[in-house]
């Protein structure tokens, strides 16, 4: 098996290989591999508790222990202290929103410092989400959940990270919003930009993805090509129990 | 001579002191020292029979004090408890001394109420106490003129009784109180006061405060100059304030102490041995541990028994006339009664060598220095009159 | 339909039974061996603790101030038997109820802030406790009240034989330690145990939250009170240290080395620091030194305290692959 | 003019001196805040640092010869080292745990200082002079006022505002508040916060040692002048609004003038005043004058 | 008309100046599933947080069963029948799934406020405890310690909690959010038929799960009522299209 080194092109942002990743003592992911390319976008699917967000938290470094190897932007992270993934260009979107409740919303949306060019900026993001524009000195928390949610994405936007791992993004958002973030993707991806969408929301993401992984108990169980979901729909139906 | 009659075979001293906390500079280690030396000084065995000693921190705990005794009393053969740094303790520790038949000996605590409420038959107090640092030598002061007085007093029981004693001698020394401030035990900042005492134009400030109050109280006395202006006397300061304040910062300060190393050759004798051997200069605390020890061991031996009540009243009877406790001697209150001296803070030049802090004003005589047994609540001296 | 059999506590609960009989019997028999008093000491302080423990332990409340409760009783009751005559066991009823009645007010006050705001609450109050024991006529100022005669047990036991107050002590610790793990174990507790887990929750399913936190507020100071006013007896005397800050110190010092919200916990803790401020006297000023290294050892190493540790090792041998060892979260900051 | 009898000239000097102890307070209580907004610790040791940087300051003078005003500078140097080196070590260890367990710590941490500094130095203490430069007093109408005071309000002023303009007014601050709630994400950010909770413990242990010089010739050097001042501190930052760092310099040299002015009226009362206000605050406003009601 | 369970009149909210809930005239029938929808930020949550007194309205009533309940406080609102589930799930995370349950059984036991009795007591509630968990499947995890517990999982034991208080008015808040797709259906059985027996008003984002309960709809926009009516009625509505739905040619 080729053994990813430092070299490696910067067409591939993100390299995964035998990730394996603990929490204390518990052991949730056991060997996941995973590739993306510049400009794709690949989902994570499965079940609760399959270890979707694990894979982003143990990429981001914010899991007990990790094994393995991640290669981002061409540099291997395995053993890198966490603060030091989001300057490779990595942004990050945790499932639980992570809003800060001591800062308002504003200051939330611009706590990220910049990493590089390519970013959207404050005003761009504020067309995209108005709600945020209106409630912009208001406290973090007290936003509405799908106000949050809204906050979460937009911050990481801002950075000019190119590889966004992004959890559960349509959660609690009305379907307006959730076709509008469709469009955002689309758009994000035109630019360039690299994503790993955690999503349960299969219509959402089969609409958007290059490529499927199916997650099971810690592992990758199938990996699907967009053009392969409607062949193998009825496998997929099982797997996700839609 | 009868048969030697110790229980247990041997005398037992228990230094039960505050090892760390506010008044371990002036009792504390030296303490335990001055009781080492002492047992030594004896020759180690009193009536052929082996004489030693136990310390312990009472970490001004009253409670892990009457424990410590206690036990002490019960299971370690001690015979006599010393030293008693804080009122509270010594009140505590006192009274278990009299329910286990002991002696106690207060060297380091000055409440009056150790020989007047609170007295009992085993215990003597070796130390000033509210009296002795405030009717003395107010009137001494006064004699010199200082006739309208202000007051900067510890609000708690012993600072309390001090200022009311302090303020009985100020009017029957015909002169008058012009007022007073109370500040509460650890207060950093003394300026607050130092300029109500200032505003008062009084001719005399009294500071009744010790430890670490009496030190920055005086750090703001200097700084604002109170002292340049107004005579300043402090009622229950002693020579290890002095010693941490700087003799500059100190100077001119009136204070009574009932022990000050270069009195006399005797006083310089034990003072230098000490002082070889602990890098300070013992103060009165420690001085009235070795008396105290000393004393009891002579009655010890002129009695041939350990048991209290009888060196009690030995001790009572022989006069105490050692470096420490000049003309002295213990009265039926337990109050052991001796000379003091007011003395003054010398100036910076004055000053040959470290620990020469003080000239001395004026020696009070004993019988002057505590409050007579006339006026005692004692309950040893009413019952019998 | 099956209803749950619970395993686990069973074996626990027959074991249960002999172990509190020996460490009855060990009690009982103690004071042949170990100084009396020393005892009664480790038995107050244990109390104390554990109504410290009631507090923080279970209700997530972290009281720095129960050291009014403690003091508070003691001074009422040494003031009830010296100057007013009582009974040593109306002396306790009383100084127990004063420490329950101002648990109330100081209660009252502070179950409206949480977590560091609810101790600082706490500590202010008791600062001003501290306060009117320095100030009051009745207390004695820094000498205290000394020399509180024990008096005679429903007027025939004579409490000046040293044995007679062990026993009594004894039976009050007893009987204060069983009201801890009583309150903890009743439906009353179990409502409590909700509470500190999620509270809008609780509140949701229609518990007066505020309620329950005063009373068990109210219930452990009066705990905290009866442990003072025992104290009084023990010592004969009260005095400013009941009273101040650094006893309130101390409770939490003997929980956190016993082992938070555990039952035993605080006396273990009791035993131990009592111990060693007994055994270290005689090192001087060293003992202060060796009390905060002792501190900060079990803060950094064994936060779960002697019983906790020792409970979690116990369960880990057991139960193989290891459970990883959960560190108490107390109170939402 | 009297005011309650007291005479108003005789008030303007006691409200000075207050504003000398609230000095004190702000720098102490700043530190405090700040160790606590950014670490969630409430820092028991602060009362340490703060005589630590004391005692460093007359050890360097007597042992080394270092004067004053290199001292002002190095103390909180050394002390702040120190203080990178004990988070390093130790308090580290306790970032997800509840804060109790921080305070609990820092507590231990103030009790083996206090008492190594006391087996070596005594209880009494030490004594220090004013610099050369700041003695004397001058005259200023109502009171005659000692150099050396009026510096330790200007000299505390200076390091408070500026500690303050560079929390508020920069970033630095919205990192510290984020990282206290969430330092995984704010990690994932690429901040870099384990440094900065470091730095900033060292910096909230220099400032307490800052504060220590400044008292060194007013207050006596004792291994003990801290354990009592933690507390008060304390309560100043509880009232001002834990964490709000604007709050607790102005609640600081407030609650000095409100407690010389007890000192005056009842000084019996002067240590207790803090705490009563504290209570009455929390009851009214129970995230302090300055803290935001969450 | 009569038959109205819950009846507000101009409830409002402002904080600081900015409306999140204003003028609400919301009428719930006694026996019906009554959806509240709405954009991010409408003011649904803030709804709910006012029904229930864990925020005090700024103007406005509200009157359950007829009774003005404006000025009752949360755990009264609660005792007289009204209990709500939480928008992020809300269980006792270290009490087992059983005790999860009987806790909510405890205080209409009247055995809540007992420290003088053992524990022992509460067993006579594990029988009641039991019944509600196999209406919702956890009978098996009676004994497992809440943390454990997947997320739907979790949330299922919340309504099972929720039922043990036997409510006549249950409120949900996005009763499926973040579950997976069996568990949606789950959920979805379930409250249909825990509503038999009372009254259900829920948020919810996901329309298929509104669409299959629900008999009424409110739709909320910026604080006010932009719809309401029968799922048809509302979803062709060219407003509620416009704020909410979105164009339907989903992505
Ligand atoms: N902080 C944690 N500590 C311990 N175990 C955890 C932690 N976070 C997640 N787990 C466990 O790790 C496993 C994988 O969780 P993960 O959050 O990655 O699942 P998921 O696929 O994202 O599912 P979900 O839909 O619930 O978000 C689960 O069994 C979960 O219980
Ligand atoms: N405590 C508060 N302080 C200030 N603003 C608040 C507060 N609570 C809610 N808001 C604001 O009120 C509006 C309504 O919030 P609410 O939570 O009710 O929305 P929602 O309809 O539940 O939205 P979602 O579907 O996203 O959960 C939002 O814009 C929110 O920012
Ligand atoms: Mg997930
Ligand atoms: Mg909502």
């Amino acid at each position: 098996m080729p053994k990813p080194t430092s070299r490696q092109d910067a067409a591939v942002p993100l390299l995964i290989h035998g990730l394996n990743a603990w929490y204390g003592e518990s052991h949730v992911l056991h060997g996941i591999d995973l590739e993306v390319r510049r400009g794709e976008l690949v989902t994570l699917l499965g079940r609760n508790g399959a270890g979707r967000s694990s894979t982003l938290k143990s990429i981001m470094g914010m899991v007990g222990e990790r094994r393995g190897s991640i290669v981002i932007n061409g540099t291997e992270t395995i053993a890198m202290a966490p603060h030091r993934m989001a300057p490779l260009g990595v942004g990050y979107c945790p499932e639980e929103r992570a809003i800060f409740a001591s800062l308002s919303t504003e200051e939330n949306l611009l706590l990220p410092p910049v990493l590089q060019d390519g970013g959207m900026s404050t005003a761009e993001i504020y067309q995209m989400f108005p709600n945020l524009l209106e409630r912009r000195h208001s406290p973090g928390t007290r936003l509405s959940g799908g106000e949050q949610q809204m906050l979460a994405l937009a911050r990481i936007l801002r950075t000019g990270a190119n590889l966004l791992l992004l959890d559960e993004i349509t959660e609690g958002l009305a379907p307006v919003i959730v076709q509008s973030l469709g469009r955002v993707l689309r758009l994000l991806k035109e630019r360039g930009f690299t994503i790993v969408l955690v999503e349960q929301n299969f219509r959402f993401a089969a609409g958007l993805a290059d490529r499927h992984y199916f997650i099971e108990h810690g592992r990758v169980k199938a990996v699907l090509d967009k053009k392969e979901v409607a062949e193998r729909a009825d496998e997929l139906h099982q797997w996700l129990g839609v | 001579q009868p048969a030697p009659k110790l229980t247990d075979g041997k005398v037992r001293f228990g230094v039960l002191t505050d090892m760390a906390g506010p008044t371990s500079d002036l009792a504390g280690p030296g303490s335990v020292l001055a009781a080492q030396m002492a047992i030594e000084d004896f020759g180690g065995k009193v009536l052929g029979m082996p004489v030693d000693m136990v310390s312990a921190d009472h970490q001004m705990k009253p409670d892990l004090a009457a424990n410590t005794a206690r036990q002490w009393f019960d299971t370690q053969q001690v015979d006599v408890i010393l030293d008693l740094a804080s009122s509270p303790i010594a009140l505590a520790v006192m009274e278990i001394a009299k329910q286990k038949n002991k002696i106690a000996f207060v060297n380091g605590a000055g409440t009056s109420r150790i020989t007047n409420d609170s007295c009992n038959a085993n215990t003597v107090h070796t130390s000033w106490d509210s009296y002795s640092q405030s009717y003395s030598l107010i009137n001494a002061v006064a004699k010199q003129g200082g006739d309208s007085w202000f007051f900067i007093t510890l609000d708690n029981a012993g600072g309390q009784g001090v200022e009311r004693d302090g303020m009985d001698a100020v009017k029957a020394a015909g002169g008058k109180v012009v007022g007073s401030v109370r500040f509460p035990l650890n207060s950093p900042d003394f300026s607050s006061y130092v300029l109500q005492a200032q505003a008062s134009k009084a001719k005399v400030v009294a500071l009744i405060a010790s430890g670490s109050d009496s030190v920055n109280a005086f750090k703001a006395i200097d700084e604002f100059g109170l002292n340049k202006q107004q005579k300043v006397v402090a009622m229950v300061t002693f020579i290890p304030e002095i010693h941490s304040l700087g003799i500059t910062a100190a100077q001119g300060l009136i204070l009574n102490e009932a022990f000050y190393w270069d009195t006399n050759a005797e006083t310089r004798k034990f003072s230098e041995r000490f002082f070889a051997r602990f890098k300070k200069m013992p103060d009165a605390v420690h001085a009235g541990v070795y008396s105290s020890i000393t004393h009891y061991l002579q009655a010890v031996q002129a009695t041939g028994t350990d048991d209290a009540a009888v060196v009690m009243k030995k001790m009572k009877e022989m006069p105490v006339n050692d470096f420490y406790g000049h003309g002295g001697s213990i009265r039926e209150d337990g109050r052991m009664i001796f000379d003091m001296h007011m003395v003054q803070v010398k100036k910076p030049s004055e000053s040959k060598k470290p620990w020469d802090y003080y000239n001395i004003l004026a020696t009070i005589p004993a019988a002057q220095a505590f409050q007579p047994l006339s006026k005692s609540t004692c309950s040893l001296v009413t019952k019998k009159s | 339909m099956n209803l749950p059999t619970q395993e686990a506590p069973s074996t626990r609960a027959r074991l249960r039974g002999p172990a509190i009989g020996l460490l009855l019997l060990l009690g009982l028999l103690a004071p042949l061996v170990v100084y009396p008093v020393f005892m009664m000491k480790i038995y107050c302080f244990g109390l104390f603790a554990s109504a410290f423990n009631l507090l923080f332990g279970f209700a997530g409340l972290m009281s720095f101030g129960h050291a009014a409760f403690l003091g508070s009783a003691a001074y009422v009751c040494g003031y009830a038997v010296k100057s007013l005559g009582f009974p040593p066991e109306l002396g306790i009823l009383a100084g127990t109820g004063a420490a329950a009645l101002l648990g109330f007010v100081v209660g009252r006050l502070a179950i409206r802030r949480e977590g560091i705001y609810f101790s600082m609450v706490t500590l202010a109050l008791a600062q001003m406790v501290y306060f009117i024991a320095l100030q009051a006529p009745f207390t004695g100022s820094e000498d205290g009240i000394q020399g509180i005669p024990r008096g005679r047990l429903l007027g025939f036991i004579d409490l000046d034989n040293t044995y007679a107050m062990y026993y009594f002590v004894l039976a009050i610790f007893v009987f204060g330690f069983y009201a801890v793990y009583r309150i903890v174990h009743s439906p009353f507790g179990q409502v409590l145990k909700a509470i500190r887990e999620n509270e809008p929750r609780a509140i949701s399913l229609g518990y007066d939250v505020q309620r329950y936190k005063l009373v068990t507020f109210v219930l452990s100071a009066g705990l905290a009170g009866l442990a003072g006013a025992t104290k009084t007896l023990v010592f004969q005397l009260v005095t400013l240290t009941d009273v101040h800050w650094s006893t309130s110190g101390e409770a939490v010092l003997m929980t956190l080395v016993g082992g938070l919200g555990t039952i035993f916990g605080p006396f273990v803790g009791a035993v131990v620091i009592v111990s060693l401020e007994h055994h270290l006297a005689g090192l001087g000023s060293w003992v202060t030194l060796i009390m905060g290294l002792i501190f900060m050892a079990c803060v950094l190493m064994f936060r779960e305290g002697i019983v906790g540790t020792s409970k979690s090792f116990w369960q880990r041998r057991k139960t193989l692959p290891a459970i990883p060892p959960e560190t108490p979260v107390i109170a939402k900051a | 003019m009297e005011i309650f009898g007291v005479p108003h000239q005789a008030l303007l000097g006691q409200v000075f001196i207050g504003l000398v102890n609230g000095s004190f307070y702000a720098i102490l209580s700043l530190g405090l805040a700040i160790i606590f907004g950014l670490l969630n610790v409430v820092n028991f040791a602060h009362g340490a640092l703060y005589m630590l940087g004391a005692l460093v300051t007359w050890m360097g003078l007597n042992y080394l010869g270092v004067n004053y005003w290199m001292s002002l500078l190095l103390a909180p140097l050394l002390v702040g080292c120190f203080g990178i080196f004990f988070e390093r070590t130790m308090i580290r260890h306790l970032r997800k745990l509840d804060p109790i367990y921080g305070l609990l710590l820092t507590f231990g941490m103030a009790q083996v200082v206090q008492s190594l500094a006391s087996n070596y130095y005594g209880v009494t203490g030490l004594s220090y002079s004013p610099p050369e430069l700041l003695r004397g007093a001058t005259d200023v109408g109502f009171m005659r006022l000692p150099n050396y005071r009026a510096w330790v309000v200007l000299a505390s002023l200076a390091v408070c505002l500026s500690t303050w303009y560079a929390i508020e007014r920069t970033r630095l601050g919205a990192y510290l508040r984020a990282g206290t709630e969430n330092p995984g994400m704010v990690q994932a950010f690429g901040i870099n916060l384990p440094l900065i909770v470091t730095l900033t413990y060292g910096f909230g242990a220099g400032l307490a040692a800052f504060a220590g010089v400044l008292a060194a010739p007013v207050m006596q050097v004792s291994p003990l002048m801290g354990a009592d001042i933690v507390v008060v501190v304390f309560a100043v930052v509880v009232v001002g609004g834990m964490g709000s760092i604007l709050g607790s310099i102005v609640t600081g040299l407030m609650l000095g003038v409100v407690e010389g002015l007890t000192r005056v009226y009842y000084p019996p009362a002067s240590n207790v005043v803090i705490f009563v206000i504290m209570a009455v605050v929390l009851m009214v406003r129970p995230s302090g004058l300055f803290g935001q009601q969450r | 008309m009569d038959d109205l369970i819950l009846e507000t009149k101009g409830l409002s909210k402002q904080f600081k100046g900015f409306a999140a809930v204003s003028d609400v005239d919301l009428r719930v029938r006694r026996g019906t599933i009554h959806a509240v929808i709405g954009p991010n930020g409408a003011g649904k949550t803030t709804l709910f947080n006012l029904l229930t007194k864990f925020l005090p309205p700024s103007s406005g009533t509200i009157h359950f069963n007829g009774k003005d309940i404006t000025n009752d406080n949360a755990g009264q609102i609660a005792r007289q029948g009204i209990v709500r589930s939480f928008q992020i799930s809300a269980v006792f995370p270290k009490l087992t799934v059983l005790e999860n349950v009987r806790v909510a059984l405890q205080r209409k036991a009247g055995l809540a406020t007992q420290f003088w009795r053992s524990e022992q007591s509460l067993h006579k509630l594990d029988a009641a405890a039991m019944q509600l968990l196999e209406d919702v499947d956890l009978a098996s995890f009676a004994n497992a310690s809440t943390v454990n517990l997947a997320y739907g999982r979790k949330r299922a034991l919340e309504i099972a909690t929720t039922l043990a208080m036997d409510p006549e008015l249950m409120l949900l808040d996005e009763p499926t959010a973040g579950m997976g797709h069996e568990d949606i259906d789950t959920v979805t059985e379930l409250i249909r038929k825990v509503a038999a027996s009372r009254t259900i008003v829920m948020v919810e984002h996901n329309l298929g799960v509104v669409s299959t309960l629900s008999d009424t709809i409110t739709v909320m926009q910026r604080g006010s009522v932009l719809a309401e009516g029968p799922y048809d009625v509302v979803s062709r509505n060219p407003q509620v299209l416009e704020a909410y739905v979105g164009v339907t040619e989903d992505a």
